[in-house]
């Protein structure tokens, strides 16, 4: 159930965050949504970890090993992508003010170099 | 009766949230959605104390104290951001 | 109007499927094989309380380390983009008397969080990269109170690239004393939830901590701009 | 306590919406940093300690931060007091 409904919220972030790309005009609102998008994928990739009814896999001493855990291999996924996630966005930002200094705007409409 | 507590504490601290996501809402003014957001980031700090005390595991209160460290600075860089200083 | 239709149409049929998808799934109620080995060998074999540590540093060191040349690419090319385009704005205002008090008292204790988060990185949640995270902030932190002064690129590039070449060859050292690249066997495991345990993980950590710090914070730097008086010397 | 996880997830994604409809681009990356804020306890709630602190340093706080350095190196080209959207 649990993970159930947090795969729900994953669906509909990585909804949103698309909505946002396919739509908004302003270059940084697009790259708001991406974030929005990337925070869904990390949502649904940690719901599917999820055991019923098990705990953080911390182990605090080594009596507790016959506890259930949760599944460490996509925590320790979206922990690297996070934070390349960050840097993602970091670079695309760049580019928004780098375009930003070429053009004098930000809206998409205005770059028709390569519109066909 | 623990049980209880924590359900309380936890309604309460959701009222209190939705109270400060109405302003975050409606606020005319940026100021005030920044002053939203950083009560929301203040409330969530007691929604992982909590949490943690309800899972049983008290490592879960570094999270917390990630947020307590952090989540001004946030507050700090749209302030100096809207008052153009940044 | 007739792009936001399409779009939502496209958005419409994407639900379908990934709901399609979510109503056959099943909580899983034990760990599959391979998970199960990580949680259930890994105390004895490593020593790390942390699973997630453990499959982040020593079973997937590996990926660690390409993420970690992805951040540095991604720093570099902001850094290169942002000084071809000089920000020569006039100067900003300086931080209020009572931000520069408290930033300046506020550094040096969310540095040491910060050690704090990436040295105990194998007993608790937290670790390299969090802790990289909390130093960029800080540094973000000074910068918020004194916008004029000048921080040099120099200094966070020695870190970077100090620490990455040790943590290559950490890994070669775990090539040829133990049982493959980036194995955490060199160092006995010691206690079971001691800071000094676990092998080379918290060595391993300190240094990916110190790099995604020092990365960040370029990256912080880069995007904030005016920060170029380093490389001005150059040209 | 999947209530509690339900309310979470519902704030999530409304925030998420407020991110995307608002007409203000502050206040689009103010939300987006809400919907990390939150996003993270939900993380809490799937027993991911780590990724919720991850989430809180990197995706609530350094990309809102990055998010506004970028805002402003767009916005102090601009002429002076010009539209303020």
């Amino acid at each position: 159930m649990t993970s159930t409904i947090a795969m729900t919220t994953g669906i509909l972030l990585v909804l949103i965050g698309l909505f946002a790309i396919l739509t908004q005009k302003d270059l940084i609102r697009i790259i708001v949504g991406f974030s929005i998008f990337d925070i869904g994928v990390h949502v649904i990739m940690i719901s599917i970890g999820y055991i019923s009814d098990a705990t953080a896999p911390i182990i605090e001493n080594l009596s507790q090993l016959g506890q259930s855990y949760v599944d460490p291999v996509p925590q320790a996924l979206v922990l690297t992508a996070i934070v390349i996630g960050l840097g993602i966005s970091a670079f695309m930002l760049t580019f928004a003010v780098f375009m930003f200094k070429k053009r004098g705007s930000l809206d998409i409409n205005s770059f028709r170099d390569l519109k066909w | 009766m623990a049980d209880q507590i924590v359900y309380i504490a936890l309604l309460i601290i959701a009222l209190s949230i939705g109270i400060s996501m109405f302003r975050f809402v409606k606020g005319p003014s940026i100021p005030d959605r920044v002053v939203a957001f950083d009560t929301a980031g203040i409330i969530s700090i007691s929604v992982i104390v909590v949490l943690a005390h309800s899972f049983g595991r008290l490592i879960y209160v570094d999270v917390a104290l990630v947020y307590g460290l952090l989540s001004f600075i946030g507050v700090l860089v749209a302030a100096r951001y809207l008052d153009r200083g940044l | 109007m007739i792009k936001k239709a399409l779009a939502v149409l496209l958005l419409a049929q994407l639900c379908t499927i990934l709901f399609s998808f979510l109503s056959v799934y099943q909580e899983p109620t034990s760990l599959n094989a391979v998970s199960s080995h990580y949680i259930h060998n890994e105390p004895k074999e490593l020593g790390a309380a942390n699973a997630v540590t453990a499959v982040v540093v020593t079973y997937r060191g590996l990926d660690t380390l390409g993420e970690v040349t992805i951040l540095f690419a991604a720093s570099v090319v902001v850094g290169l983009l942002m000084f071809l385009h000089k920000n020569e704005s006039a100067p900003r205002r300086d931080g209020s008397e009572l931000l520069k008090t408290g930033a300046s008292l506020l550094f040096p204790l969310i540095l040491l969080f910060g050690a704090y988060v990436f040295i105990n990185g194998h007993l608790s949640p937290g670790g390299g990269f969090q802790g990289g995270a909390i130093i960029a902030s800080a540094l973000m932190l000074t910068i918020l109170a004194n916008p004029n002064r000048h921080v040099g690129h120099g200094f966070f590039w020695a870190i970077e690239s100090i620490s990455g070449f040790v943590f290559v060859l950490l890994g070669i050292a775990g090539l040829v004393l133990a049982g493959g690249f980036l194995d955490s066997r060199v160092l006995p495991p010691g206690t079971f939830g001691h800071v000094a345990s676990a092998g080379l993980i918290p060595v391993i950590y300190i240094f990916v901590g110190l790099k995604v710090g020092a990365e960040l914070s370029s990256v912080v730097l880069s995007l904030h701009g005016k920060s170029e008086g380093g490389v001005q010397h150059h040209d | 306590m999947e209530i509690f996880l339900i309310i979470f997830a519902v704030l999530t994604v409304a925030s998420a919406l407020i991110a995307v409809a608002t007409t203000k681009k502050a206040v689009s990356i103010l939300a987006a940093g809400v919907m990390g804020l939150f996003a993270s306890i939900v993380f809490i709630f799937l027993a991911a300690p780590d990724v919720a602190m991850t989430e809180a340093a990197i995706g609530s706080g350094l990309t809102t931060f990055i998010f506004f350095f970028a805002l402003n190196r767009v916005k102090s080209d601009r002429a002076q007091g010009g539209a303020d959207d």
